[in-house]
């Protein structure tokens, strides 16, 4: 499946569309450290002896198989995975006929070039070191296990039986033997081979001279090289990688690149939002306001018109006043020389 | 407020209707690899009509054989005297699309409906029955192949007649007729089409061998099979039980011959062709397009009807079995020698180019030179008592910590594969001395040698720059790999050297 | 109670007496979930949890972290639609969503406190070393600083209650600026949750993996804090009735504003979940198993609210608006639930799937009981409910 | 700067350092621009 990082479009809902190139849009290259180790791993060679398990756990002071547990084969009837007490185990894909002898893979951690289990650390308590080996420092570690949920090899155990200081269990390719010059156990013991650990890049060319000088013996592809941008252990195979529950058909793209698509959105969120949301604040506010001052020009119109319409009726009143007043003034001046005029014929009269 | 209709109806309408739509959308699911019996024809559509709409119709040839027994082959194919001609009858030389379509279906569904109204078991009407789709199909259908006992057991029944099936077409008169000595393949002259009367392969080995079988077998007479099955069935094959011992084919091949071609230096190759013939299964087995000699087609230079495959590639190319290089090296890999074999890489070796090349070049032989005179079986001298050089037993100790040290039956390991090649002429040959043998362990020593020791190349630590293991894994590739390799059952731990009490 | 308080409607007298059956039933699980957790730390997660190599996240995770955050996003969902939206209307819920949502967030910390292997290191991303390019580092850095703005921002209904005049002034000037930087603050962690699990290329089913699940994480967790502060609202209600000063009426005209909002919110959310089937080209999955699962997930936890949610606010039903949100809230955890353990490390054989333990279910209970009970005591006391008489202007 | 593992750590880390102080600076931005309004 294609899932491109570089178009990722991060748009958040209620927030002004929100588009950032999220992936780990560099243009540069990273080869990863020069001449770091790396361990082939030839499964047409393993004949599943598992002295490779003896080994790493004598070299990890893990607790020993019981008795020899090594020659019974029935372990193989169903597929193991690592442990917090067997950093590394064999697992048989496909049982022997007469044509074809059985075949075994071994599994461990792959110590990716671009460790995803160190990606999603939140405490960067794994790191890539130039040697080769990805290291898990447990002086740091919290214990919330998010590497070992990201691992796409199932490749890392928890000590979930250890209350207090409970670590990530997992295969550190023998880095104090590297150190010290010597190789890898489970390279050391392996009777036939099928470990060979050496500087990766020429171990590459080891395997791809395997693969030219004998095409029938294995499938025309290194596991390892390429896939979620290449791991330490490069796996070669006679039969189909997806029969030895190994994903070949992958992006090359590493996890940490696709893991940490989205987190080139949150910056763009911490400083886009405060300008959008002290706008959004100050466009509702200058609503309100606005609202504010079309109540008060609405209030000071009222109140003129109430003022002029109370001029207006003073005036008609006062007018009405006045006429009344005539009025009177003319009825009394009637009534006045009526009973003037009255008193003549009186007068008249008398 | 108008009420609308009830909501919880129109609810749990929208959710039916997405709740079934959607889902529809993708039943595909994946299915196992098909396999097709191999009596099963994907009914072919010329592409010059136009692609098929629909998935190809694969017809199961041997349920309709049995079902119509009785009405015979002639319901479907036209059968004469002593030929039948495998095209499907009803849709012979039409060219239009529809009017083949609909020949096809007039025949098939209306056969199938006919038999359903007459109660009778039938196959489907429906599209969907007979267009099926398969991702991946693989079909268990054999192509047919000749080998020396099938012909012989033909010339049994029609001794000295070869005519009956060999025939050449005489361009001038342009008709079939028989000519001694011209005897060749089937697929010499037929190929994958028909090219106007030149039949396709396929239409002229049905319409002269199945027609002939059905003719001697409605007389009665012995005759070979007339279903697929018989011919193209892998396991139906292994039942036909091969004459012993088989007649030497004659075809005027003389027994040795030279092999060198014009104005090359090297020495010609004296060919020893009786001692070949029994090496294949027929004479296809080298002549793999027809009879005539390989320079017809593998020019020097390389020519269009030789796949511009040169003629020195032809005699050495390592990775085809017609070569002769190639077929030696298939022959290294026989469980008896992939022991060593299987790593010695592939390849014309230049130490071996005297062994073929022993004879006169064709300038000194001049114009004409008789054939190889015959050359005495090589026998090797044979293995010397041990001594030590050559050991009875070889212990191995300089690793021994988790195991104890191991007794390595020397003796019985070199005997075991020196009978191997004494018994080979091939092997006997080529090899030439027996300690050559002894490279297949020793493999960087001087023949017969074994100094330099393992522990001189192969240390405590692996090269893997180099891809050179270090002891522990030499020693382990080199004697389980080649056990594995040659099937021996010796691939434990504890087979080879004993644990230590102190459990592993 | 201060005296200065005038005539505050009084607390939950009626039922004082610490013997109340729900008093009782909460100090069992709590105490039941004190004694897990004392065996959690003596005895390591092995004896309490189901979690395995395969499967470190359980349920605690799955419920306590993913869900919990999702269900506390009415905080910032109401307080962000009235301070910075100008939706006045909604004031009288915003205080009990608020502390719905600070109680969340303690419940998440509490989670990942039972999670964590070594629970006192929580802060060494901060402190001691960080990992900036870990999703988690990231929602831990919101987390913590999303406490304190909540933390804050619920401190008037306390300050209020102390009657501590003057520091209610200073945090009332505040709240536009926290109600900003907790819609930031929770945008990001609410999108990053999902971010989480953009490294799961492989182990999650396809049908919920997707390049923008942090999107999908982000809009359901609006939806889900919409639906909670419905269903919250429903509970307290009835729960403080006597404390309520608002109408029936406005309450319900509250409601159906947010059945509204959850319809659009949830509409989109349908939308964007599409999308990611399409932008994947993954309909053929649809008709596998898992995706018949998916569908009950999609149509019967989003669809079907979505219709509801609609149908009530054209019908103006509150009870419908009630069913559909405790739908919406059952889908957004079980979209958590889906993503964290059901239809993570699809490929494994059955035998090896996770099946929460009853250790695990009853810690998350006690949890809630906690903050229920927490809610509880605060409501009786302080002045979420209602306004305080004397600080009615105030933001 | 050998592997893209050390480029993301390097380049997030500050990231989230000048975001932070971007946020913070956008208070006193934002009081420095409405200064105006306050008395109007």
């Amino acid at each position: 499946m294609t899932i491109s990082r570089r178009g990722f479009i991060g748009g958040v809902l209620g927030s002004a569309a929100l588009t950032g190139t999220a992936g780990a849009s560099t243009v540069e290259y990273f080869g990863g450290y020069p001449g770091r180790y790396g361990l082939l791993h030839d499964t047409t060679l393993c004949v599943g002896c598992r002295s490779c398990e003896v080994a790493c756990k004598k070299v990890n002071e893990l607790p020993p198989f019981e008795g020899n547990a090594i020659d019974d084969h029935s372990v193989f009837d169903n597929k193991r995975r690592t442990t917090d007490t067997a950093l590394t185990v064999v697992n048989r894909y496909r049982e022997a006929d007469d044509q074809h002898p059985a075949v075994y893979r071994k599994l461990q951690c792959m110590h990716c070039e671009e460790p995803c289990c160190a990606t999603v650390c939140p405490v960067h308590a794994f790191e890539k070191t130039p040697e080769g080996p990805v290291l898990y420092h447990a002086e740091l570690c919290m214990g919330c296990r998010y590497c070992v949920m990201a691992c796409p090899y199932y490749a890392l155990a928890y000590e979930y039986e250890n209350p207090l200081t409970p670590r990530v269990m997992r295969c550190t390719m023998c880095y104090p033997r590297i150190k010290e010059g010597l190789i890898p156990g489970c390279a050391e013991a392996c009777p036939m081979g099928a470990i060979t650990f050496g500087r990766r890049d020429e171990l590459i060319k080891v395997a791809r001279e395997r693969i030219r000088k004998n095409p029938e013996r294995y499938v025309d592809h290194i596991f390892g090289e390429n896939e979620f941008g290449g791991t330490s252990w490069l796996i070669l195979a006679g039969v189909p990688f997806k029969e030895l529950d190994l994903h070949a058909d992958v992006t090359h793209e590493p996890l940490p690149a696709i893991g940490t698509s989205y987190l080139s959105v949150v910056p763009l969120v911490i400083t886009i939002y405060p300008g959008l949301l002290a706008a959004f604040y100050a466009f509702s506010k200058r609503k309100d306001h606005l609202a504010k001052q079309e109540i008060e020009a609405a209030v000071a119109e009222t109140r003129a018109k109430a003022d002029e319409e109370a001029e207006e009726k003073l005036a008609k009143a006062a007018e009405k006043a006045k006429k009344n007043q005539e009025k009177a003034v003319e009825r009394a001046v009637k009534e006045a020389v009526a009973k003037a005029g009255a008193e003549q014929e009186k007068g008249g009269e008398s | 407020m108008t009420r609308y209709a009830n909501p919880l109806g129109s609810l749990g309408l929208v959710v039916a209707v997405v709740a079934l739509g959607v889902p529809g959308l993708g039943l595909a699911s994946e299915e196992a690899t098909h396999i097709m019996s191999p009596s099963t024809v994907v009914m072919g559509f010329p592409e010059s009509l136009g692609a098929l709409q629909r998935p190809a119709v694969e017809f199961d040839h041997a349920i309709h054989t049995k079902e119509l027994k009785s009405e015979g082959c002639v319901k479907c194919h036209v059968v004469e005297e002593t030929s039948l001609n495998p095209a499907f009858k009803p849709a012979l030389n039409l060219t239009d699309r529809n009017g083949l379509i609909d020949a096809y279906h007039t025949a098939c569904v209306g056969c199938h409906q006919s038999r359903i109204d007459a109660s009778l078991k039938a196959g489907p009407v429906v599209c969907g029955g007979c267009h099926v789709r398969h991702e991946a199909a693989t079909s268990q259908w054999v192509a047919m192949h000749w080998d020396y006992s099938l012909h012989a057991r033909h010339d049994q029944v029609f001794p000295d007649k070869c005519g009956t099936c060999h025939h050449v077409y005489n361009k001038a008169e342009k008709k079939l007729e028989y000519k001694k000595g011209a005897e060749d393949s089937c697929s010499a002259c037929h190929g994958d089409h028909d090219e106007g009367k030149n039949l396709s392969l396929t239409n002229a080995s049905h319409t002269s061998c199945v027609g002939c079988h059905l003719e001697r077998s409605k007389a009665g007479e012995k005759a070979g099979p007339t279903d697929c099955v018989g011919c193209h069935d892998e396991s139906v094959l292994k039942t036909y039980p091969p004459l012993d011992p088989v007649p030497r084919l004659l075809r005027g091949q003389h027994d040795r011959s030279w092999i060198g071609a014009e104005n090359t230096r090297s020495g010609m190759v004296p060919f020893n062709h009786l001692d070949h013939e029994p090496q294949a299964d027929f004479c296809s087995g080298c002549h793999h397009a027809n009879l005539d000699p390989c320079v017809k087609c593998h020019t020097a230079m390389g020519a269009p009807e030789g796949d511009l495959v040169t003629l020195q590639e032809s005699y050495h190319r390592v990775t085809s079995s017609f070569s002769c290089v190639g077929c030696h090296e298939e022959r290294a890999r026989d469980t008896e020698c992939v022991g060593c074999h299987r790593s010695i890489p592939t390849a014309v070796s230049q130490r071996s180019c005297a062994i073929c090349h022993s004879g006169p070049s064709r300038k000194e032989a001049g114009p004409d030179y008789p054939p190889p005179p015959a050359t005495a079986k090589t026998t090797l001298p044979p293995l010397p008592a041990s001594t030590d050089k050559l050991p009875d037993t070889v212990e191995i100790k300089v690793l021994a910590s988790t195991y104890k040290p191991v007794q390595m039956p020397h003796r019985k390991i070199v005997e075991k594969l020196d009978a191997g090649i004494r018994k080979s002429q091939l092997a006997s040959t080529f090899h030439g001395t027996t300690e050559r043998l002894c490279a297949g362990c020793h493999h960087h020593s001087q023949e017969g040698t074994f100094e330099p020791h393992c522990r001189a190349c192969h240390g405590e630590m692996a090269a893997a720059g180099i891809d050179r293991p270090d002891l522990k894994v030499a020693y382990h590739r080199q004697c389980m790999g080649c056990h594995e390799a040659m099937g021996i059952k010796k691939v434990g731990c504890t087979d080879c050297h004993a644990a230590k009490e102190v459990g592993s | 109670m201060s005296e200065s308080a005038t005539s505050l409607p009084s607390s939950a007298s009626g039922r004082g007496s610490l013997l109340s059956p729900f008093n009782v039933i909460s100090a069992v699980i709590l105490l039941g979930g004190a004694a897990i957790l004392a065996v959690r730390f003596t005895r390591g997660l092995a004896a309490t949890t189901n979690l395995s190599y395969n499967y470190p996240w359980g349920l605690w995770i799955g419920f306590d972290v993913m869900s919990g955050v999702a269900l506390a996003a009415g905080g910032f969902v109401t307080s962000s639609a009235v301070y910075l939206f100008g939706m006045k209307e909604y004031k009288p819920i915003v205080r009990p969503a608020i502390l719905t949502g600070f109680l969340g967030y303690f419940l998440v910390v509490l989670g990942l406190l039972a999670d964590l292997g070594r629970p006192w290191r929580l802060p060494y991303p901060f402190i001691r070393s960080a990992g900036p390019t870990s999703p988690l580092f990231e929602v831990a850095l919101c987390v913590a600083l999303y406490l304190t703005v909540l933390f804050i921002e619920s401190t008037p209904a306390a300050l209020e209650w102390l009657g501590l005049r003057w520091w209610r002034k200073v945090v009332g000037s505040m709240t536009i600026v926290l109600t900003i930087l907790g819609l930031i603050l929770s945008t990001m962690h609410q999108s990053t949750l999902g971010a989480m699990y953009l490294v799961s290329v492989l182990r999650l089913h396809p049908l919920w993996y997707s390049a923008q699940i942090p999107v999908h994480f982000f809009i359901s967790a609006v939806a889900a804090g919409l639906s909670m502060v419905i269903v919250e609202g429903m509970i307290s209600h009835r729960a403080f009735h006597h404390q309520v000063q608002i109408s029936e009426e406005r309450f319900k005209r509250i409601n159906i504003g947010l059945a509204k909002g959850a319809a659009v919110t949830l509409a989109v959310y349908f939308a964007v979940k599409v999308i990611g089937i399409s932008l994947e080209n993954e309909w053929h999955l649809l008709g596998t198993g898992w995706g018949m699962w998916y569908l009950v997930e999609l149509i019967g936890f989003v669809l079907v609210p979505c219709i509801l949610f609609s149908v009530a606010y054209r019908e103006d039903n509150l009870l419908l608006a009630r069913v559909a949100a405790i739908l919406t809230v059952f889908g957004v955890v079980l979209n958590r639930f889906n993503v964290t353990f059901i239809a993570f490390n699809w490929q494994l054989p059955e035998g090896q799937r996770y099946v929460p333990r009853w250790t695990e279910i009853w810690v998350t209970v006690a949890f809630i009981t906690f903050a229920v009970v927490a809610f509880r005591w605060i409501a009786q006391r302080m002045p979420i409910m209602y306004e305080h008489p004397d600080y009615k202007d105030m933001h | 700067m050998h592997t893209l593992f050390d480029f993301l750590t390097h380049t997030k880390g500050i990231t989230y350092i000048v975001a932070g102080i971007l946020l913070v600076c956008f208070v006193p931005f934002w009081r420095f621009l409405t200064e105006r309004e306050k008395n109007g």
